[in-house]
C-alpha cells in the first residue's frame, strides 16, 4: 500500500460520455474491484476515486466532471501529473460459477466496471453469466458503451434504452430471471430499493456506499455510516452488514461531520 | 497466576480498564463512540466541538510516515447545535463518554458545555493545544499558564463534571501550565496533545502534501516525548493524568503509566493495529501484569520514579 | 541523461556534495573524521568541544526506539587542549572540517575557539541547544533570542571563520533566535539539534533506560519537525540553512532542501545505514535528479514554497 | 538483535576464580564467538561483556571484579536480573579445519572461550587441533580450568605452569608448531607482541580488542581506534585491518574521548 501520494504520469485520456474521462496511468499498484484511491492535485484538495480498469500495471479511474475538484482533474491532459494513494477499502466479494446482476445508476458504473471485467474474465472459465444494467438521465450519460456488449440500458428520460430508473428495470429483470448475487453502485435510494428487492427475492446483495472521505484509512471517523468507516470497513458491504446500519438509505453526512437525515 | 484487575477510577468515573479513546480519532458519530466501546475502550472521547460548524482543512489533512502521522484536520465538526442532536442518549455507548470542547475564546467553550449539558457525558475535556488551527489552541495563545487559568476557570464555573485540560508537548513549562489549570480546578491533565506542527513534503511535486502544510505529529514519534512529559507532569501536580501519545500496545501502556499516566489516550494506535487496538492493549497489558507478578493497574501507577 | 552536480557552496566553504556529518556522531578522532570523509560526506563535523574535559553522562547514554533514537551522551569530550592536539593536519581529512564548539557561558566559547584557532577548521558551529546537558544549551536558558545574540555576537568578535549557529526544533519561536543569529553576524543556522528531551521506560526494570533519564529525540521521529522549522526558517532569514533531522536517504536529502536547506546534516543515519550513509544519500539524490531533470543541486533549494 | 535492554533472570552462577564468576542467563538472541552483549545494572551503569558461553537458549558472560560495576554485577545472586542488548560487534572468523592456537591473557579469555567450544564441536568432524594458551599472574587467577582440557597454562609467578608471559609461552610453541590461525584477546601489549609473532612466522591473526563502549552500535565515536570503531566493524579484527590501525599497541582511548599514547 502506498501511504503518502505518489505523482503518477497521467499515460491517457478516454472520453466515455459528454461528462465522465478516464484518466489512465502506471503503477505496480495491487488493486482489488471495489477498491478505491486518493488522488491529490497539490495545493487544491484530495478525494477518492474508485479504480476502474485494473490491467496489469496500467489502471484507470473514471471521473465525472461535477465540482471544483474533478474539473480541475478534467482540465489535466496526458503527460499530466496527479498524486495517487493507496488502494483503500475493501471490495467485492466475487463469486464467479453463478448467474450474476451488476447494477450502476450514474458514475457509480465506474465503481462496477472493474468488477464486471474480473467476472468477464473468471465467467469464461467457470460456469455462470452476468447481467449489467446501467441507468443515466439520458443516453449522452452512458458510459463504457464499448467496453461492454449487451448491457441493459435505461435512462430517466427514455432517449435510450429502457424508459426508468435501474431499480424498475431490475425488477422486471427479477421476474424473468434467477440471480445469485447482485452487485451495486450508485446513488443511496437507489441502492436502498436494490437491497429491498434482493431481500425480497432472497438474493445475496453487495452495494458500494459513498460518503464524504477525509483520511481513507479510517482514523477521522469522517466517513461513518452507523459505526461502520466507509473507508475501511467498506466501502463495499453485504445485506447481513447493511441490515444492521440505520443510516443506510437515510442519512449523510455532510463535511464538517454533521449527520443529516434526507 | 495472579487474578487480574485492569479496573481503575479515573475521577470518580469508573473505567473497566485504563483505554480511552482519544478525541478527534472516530468520535463523530455516536454509533462509532459505541463500536470503540464495543471493541473494549475502557471510556471514549467525542471529536471536538466548537460553537459554530467548521469544515476544517481541506485535504489531505492526514498523512502517515514511516515514524506515525501527521495531521491537520483543523476541527472540523458540526458545532454544538448539531453535536447534541448527535450525542443524546449516551448510556447506549455503554462506557463512559468524554466530551472535547473548543473555543477561539473563553465565552466559547462556556457555550458549548452549556449547549451540552444536558447530554450524558462524564467529563469535559478541553484541548488548549492544537498545533495546526488558526483561532484555537497554540495559534491562539491558549497554552499559557494564564489563559489555561482563565479558560479552565471560565469551564469551572459553567459545569459540575470533571475538567480534563489538555497539553501540548511542544511546550518546555509544560508543569506550569499544567499547575495553572489544576489552581483553576481542573480535575485531570490530559498529556499530550500532538507534537509539532511538522511538514512532509512530496519531492516530486514539490508542495507539502497536508493542504494546511503543517500539521500536529502523534503515533511512534510522539511517545518518548508524550512520556517524558507524563513523567515530570507527575512530580508536579496532584491531579491524575491521563497519558496520550504514540500508545499502541500494552508495554506502551504500561510505560505510560510507569510515567505516573492513571490512564492511557490511544489515538494513532487505531491505524497501527486497528479499532480492536483497545482490546489488544487490554489483553498485552493483562498478559503482562501476569507475568511479571501484578494484580491491580493501581499499583504500578508512577512505578518508574525513584 | 542530464550530468549530474551535487557541488554546493556553503559561505564560501566549497563542499563537493550537500552531506555534512552532524556533530556528536563518530566526530571523536581525526581518524574516524576522514573515514566518514572517504565515504563521501561533503564536509564533517567534530563532536562539540567544551573547555574542561568532560566524562558526559553515564551510560545508557544512547538508545534507539521505533521511530529514531534517544541520548544524552551529556557533551562528553576531552577539552579544548586535547581537542586541539587531536585536530591538527585537518587537511588529511580531505573535506572541510566545522569545529563544534560548546560553552556554559560566553566567554568559554570564545576559550574554545581561540584554543583552537590556529587548526584548519573551515567553521565553527555553536549548538545553543542540547536538551539534555546541564549548563549547556536548552537547559543552561541559551536558547533564547537574547542569550543567542550574545553567544554569537562574542564568538563573531573572537573569529573570522564562518559561524554556524544550531538551533533546537522545541522552541516555538525559532525564527526569532535565527534572526537574532543573523543580526549577530552568524554566517548560517543549523537546523536541528535533537528535540525533546524523551524518555523510555524498560518497564520490568520499573526505570528510564537511559542513565540520565531523559535524552534528545532525533532520526526519522524528528524529521516532519525539522523540515518544518528549516521551511519557516527560510522565508525568516537570509542566511543559508544546514538543515539536520532524520535524514537517511536521499529522498529525504531532497525533502530537506526543497524546504530550503542549502546543504543537509547527518547523524543518526549512521545508524540506519552505515558509514556509508553519505555515499548511499549522494548516489540516492544523483539518480533521483536524473530521473526527475534537475541537473544542479542548488536550483532545487527552497523549491517546495510558493 | 535486542536495541533495547531486555531484563534477563540469572539462572545459573559459577565461581570460574577468585575475581571472575560467570553469569547465565536464557534467552532465545543469537550469538557469534567473540561477540558482546551491553550490560545494564538500571540506576548504575552499562557496560559491555562478551558472551563466554553458548548453549542452546543459555548463554553466559564471565566477569572480572575490578571496580563499581563489575563488584555490583558480583553482588547478584541466581534469580536476580540484569538487562542486556546485542548482540553487538563482529565475532571472529573460525576456520574449523587446520592446526589453530587460541592465547588468552587475563580475563581476556573470556573473549575466547566461545571460540574454543565452538571449534572443539567442529574440529572433532573436521581435521585439525587447537592449542589453547591461558596467561594469568598466578595460579589463583586461572578460569575454565574444568572446561577445557589441556591447557597450557602460564603464570608471571610461575605458581602453575609455565613461568612467564602468554607471548613467551606462545614464542616458545612457534618453534616446535606450526599454526594456521591464532586468536587471541587480553591486554593491547600482549596482542601487539602476538600479531608480531604471526607476521613473522606467517600465520594469520585475529584479536579481540578493548576500548571504552558507550553506544555499542557505531555512532558515537567513543571506541575509535585509527577510524574503526572497536563496537561495530570489531571488536576482532584481522592482521591485515591492524596493519592499517596506527593506534593499535600504542594509544588507549579515555572516557571524556581523549586519544593518550600509552
Ligand atoms: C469510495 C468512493 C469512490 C468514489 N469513486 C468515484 C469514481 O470512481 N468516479 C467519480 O467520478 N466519483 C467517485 N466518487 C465521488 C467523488 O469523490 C466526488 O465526485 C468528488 O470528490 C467530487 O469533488 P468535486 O470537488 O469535483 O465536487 P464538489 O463540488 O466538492 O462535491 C460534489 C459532491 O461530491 C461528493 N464529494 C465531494 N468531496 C468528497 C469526498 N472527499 N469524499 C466523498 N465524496 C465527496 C459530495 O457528494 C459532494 O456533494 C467516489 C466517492 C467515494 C466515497
Ligand atoms: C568488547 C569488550 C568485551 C569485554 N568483555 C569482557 C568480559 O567478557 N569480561 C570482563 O570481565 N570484562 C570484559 N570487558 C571489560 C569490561 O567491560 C570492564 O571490565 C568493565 O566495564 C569494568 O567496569 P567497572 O565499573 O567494574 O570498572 P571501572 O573501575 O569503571 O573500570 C575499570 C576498567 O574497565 C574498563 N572499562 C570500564 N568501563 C568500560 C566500558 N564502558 N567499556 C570498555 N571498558 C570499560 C576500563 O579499562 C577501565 O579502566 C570487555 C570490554 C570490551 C570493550
Ligand atoms: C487525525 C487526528 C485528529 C485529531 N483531532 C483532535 C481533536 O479534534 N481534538 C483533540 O483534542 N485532539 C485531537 N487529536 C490529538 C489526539 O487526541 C492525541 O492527543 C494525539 O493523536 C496523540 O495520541 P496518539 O499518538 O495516540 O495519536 C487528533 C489526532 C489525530 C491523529
Ligand atoms: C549520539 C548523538 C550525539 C550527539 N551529540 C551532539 C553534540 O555533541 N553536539 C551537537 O551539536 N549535536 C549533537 N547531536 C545532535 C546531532 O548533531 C543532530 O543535530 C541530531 O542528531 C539530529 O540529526 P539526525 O536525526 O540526523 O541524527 C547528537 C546526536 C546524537 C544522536
Ligand atoms: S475517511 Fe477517515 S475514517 Fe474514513
Ligand atoms: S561505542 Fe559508540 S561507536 Fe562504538
Amino acid at each position: 500500500m502506498i501511504e503518502q501520494p505518489m505523482m503518477v504520469k497521467i499515460c491517457d485520456i478516454i472520453e466515455e460520455s459528454s461528462t465522465v474521462k478516464t484518466f489512465f496511468f502506471e503503477s505496480n499498484m495491487q488493486f482489488e474491484p471495489g477498491q478505491f484511491v486518493m488522488v491529490w492535485i497539490p495545493l487544491l484538495d484530495e478525494k477518492p476515486f474508485t479504480i476502474s480498469y485494473i490491467q496489469n500495471n496500467i489502471f484507470g479511474i473514471s471521473v465525472l466532471k461535477r465540482g471544483l475538484f474533478t474539473n480541475a482533474l478534467h482540465a489535466k491532459k496526458i503527460g499530466g501529473t496527479i498524486g495517487i494513494r493507496g488502494p483503500y477499502g475493501r471490495g467485492f466479494s466475487l463469486q464467479t460459477n453463478s448467474n450474476l446482476c451488476v447494477i450502476g445508476g450514474g458514475i457509480g458504473m465506474a465503481s462496477l466496471s472493474a468488477v464486471i471485467d474480473r467476472l468477464n474474465l473468471t465467467l469464461k472459465v467457470h460456469q455462470g453469466n452476468v447481467t449489467v444494467i446501467q441507468g443515466t438521465r439520458t443516453s449522452a450519460e452512458i458510459i463504457y458503451q464499448k467496453r461492454f456488449k449487451n448491457m441493459n440500458l435505461c435512462t430517466e428520460d427514455g432517449s435510450v434504452g429502457f424508459k426508468g430508473t435501474t431499480v424498475k428495470l431490475f425488477g422486471e429483470l427479477l421476474k424473468k430471471q434467477r440471480f445469485k448475487q447482485v452487485f451495486a453502485c450508485g446513488p443511496e435510494m437507489m441502492l436502498y430499493k436494490v437491497v429491498e428487492l434482493c431481500r425480497e427475492y432472497c438474493i445475496e446483495c453487495e452495494v458500494s456506499l459513498d460518503r464524504y472521505i477525509k483520511c481513507g484509512f479510517g482514523i477521522c471517523g469522517q466517513c461513518d455510516c452507523s459505526g461502520h468507516r466507509v473507508c475501511i470497513d467498506g466501502p463495499v458491504f453485504n445485506m447481513e452488514e447493511l441490515s444492521r446500519m440505520e443510516d443506510f438509505g437515510k442519512t449523510i453526512m455532510t463535511k464538517t461531520g454533521e449527520r443529516v437525515i434526507y | 497466576m495472579p487474578n487480574i484487575d485492569l479496573s481503575i477510577k479515573l475521577c470518580n468515573i469508573r473505567l473497566n480498564n485504563p483505554t480511552i479513546l482519544a478525541s478527534g480519532i472516530l468520535g463523530t458519530t455516536k454509533a462509532l463512540l459505541k463500536r470503540v466501546a464495543e471493541n473494549s475502550a475502557g471510556a471514549v472521547t467525542i471529536k471536538s466541538i466548537s460553537v459554530e460548524p467548521r469544515e476544517g482543512h481541506k485535504n489531505p489533512t492526514v498523512i502517515t510516515f514511516e515514524a506515525g502521522m501527521l495531521n491537520a484536520v483543523g476541527y472540523s465538526n458540526p458545532g454544538v447545535e448539531a453535536a447534541a442532536r448527535e450525542f443524546t442518549d449516551l448510556q447506549d455507548v455503554g462506557v463512559p463518554v468524554i466530551a472535547s470542547v473548543i473555543g477561539t475564546q473563553k465565552e466559547d467553550f462556556v457555550r458549548v458545555v452549556e449547549g451540552i449539558s444536558g447530554l450524558e457525558f462524564s467529563a469535559i475535556e478541553i484541548p488548549l493545544s492544537c498545533p495546526h488551527t488558526p483561532g484555537f489552541g497554540l495559534l491562539a495563545g491558549q497554552g499559557t499558564p494564564q489563559a489555561t487559568f482563565e479558560i479552565t476557570s471560565a469551564v469551572r464555573r459553567a459545569t459540575s463534571l470533571p475538567i480534563f485540560v489538555k497539553l501540548s508537548p511542544n511546550i518546555t513549562e509544560i508543569c506550569n501550565i499544567a499547575k495553572a489549570a489544576e489552581d483553576a480546578g481542573a480535575n485531570a491533565i490530559t498529556a499530550v496533545n500532538s507534537m509539532g506542527p511538522g511538514m512532509i513534503i512530496n519531492i516530486e511535486a514539490q508542495k507539502p502534501i497536508l493542504s494546511f502544510k503543517v500539521g500536529g505529529v502523534t503515533g511512534d514519534a510522539l511517545r518518548p516525548i508524550a512520556v517524558r512529559c507524563v513523567y515530570d507532569l507527575y512530580k508536579a501536580i496532584k491531579i491524575p493524568i491521563i497519558g496520550v501519545g504514540g500508545i499502541s500496545t500494552g508495554r506502551h501502556a504500561i510505560e505510560m503509566i510507569m510515567a505516573g499516566a492513571s490512564v492511557v489516550g490511544i489515538g494513532t494506535g487505531v491505524y497501527y493495529r486497528g479499532v480492536d487496538v483497545f482490546r489488544k492493549v487490554c489483553e498485552e497489558m493483562t498478559q503482562w501484569m501476569q507475568e511479571n507478578g501484578f494484580s491491580n493497574i493501581n499499583s504500578i501507577v508512577g512505578g518508574a520514579h525513584d
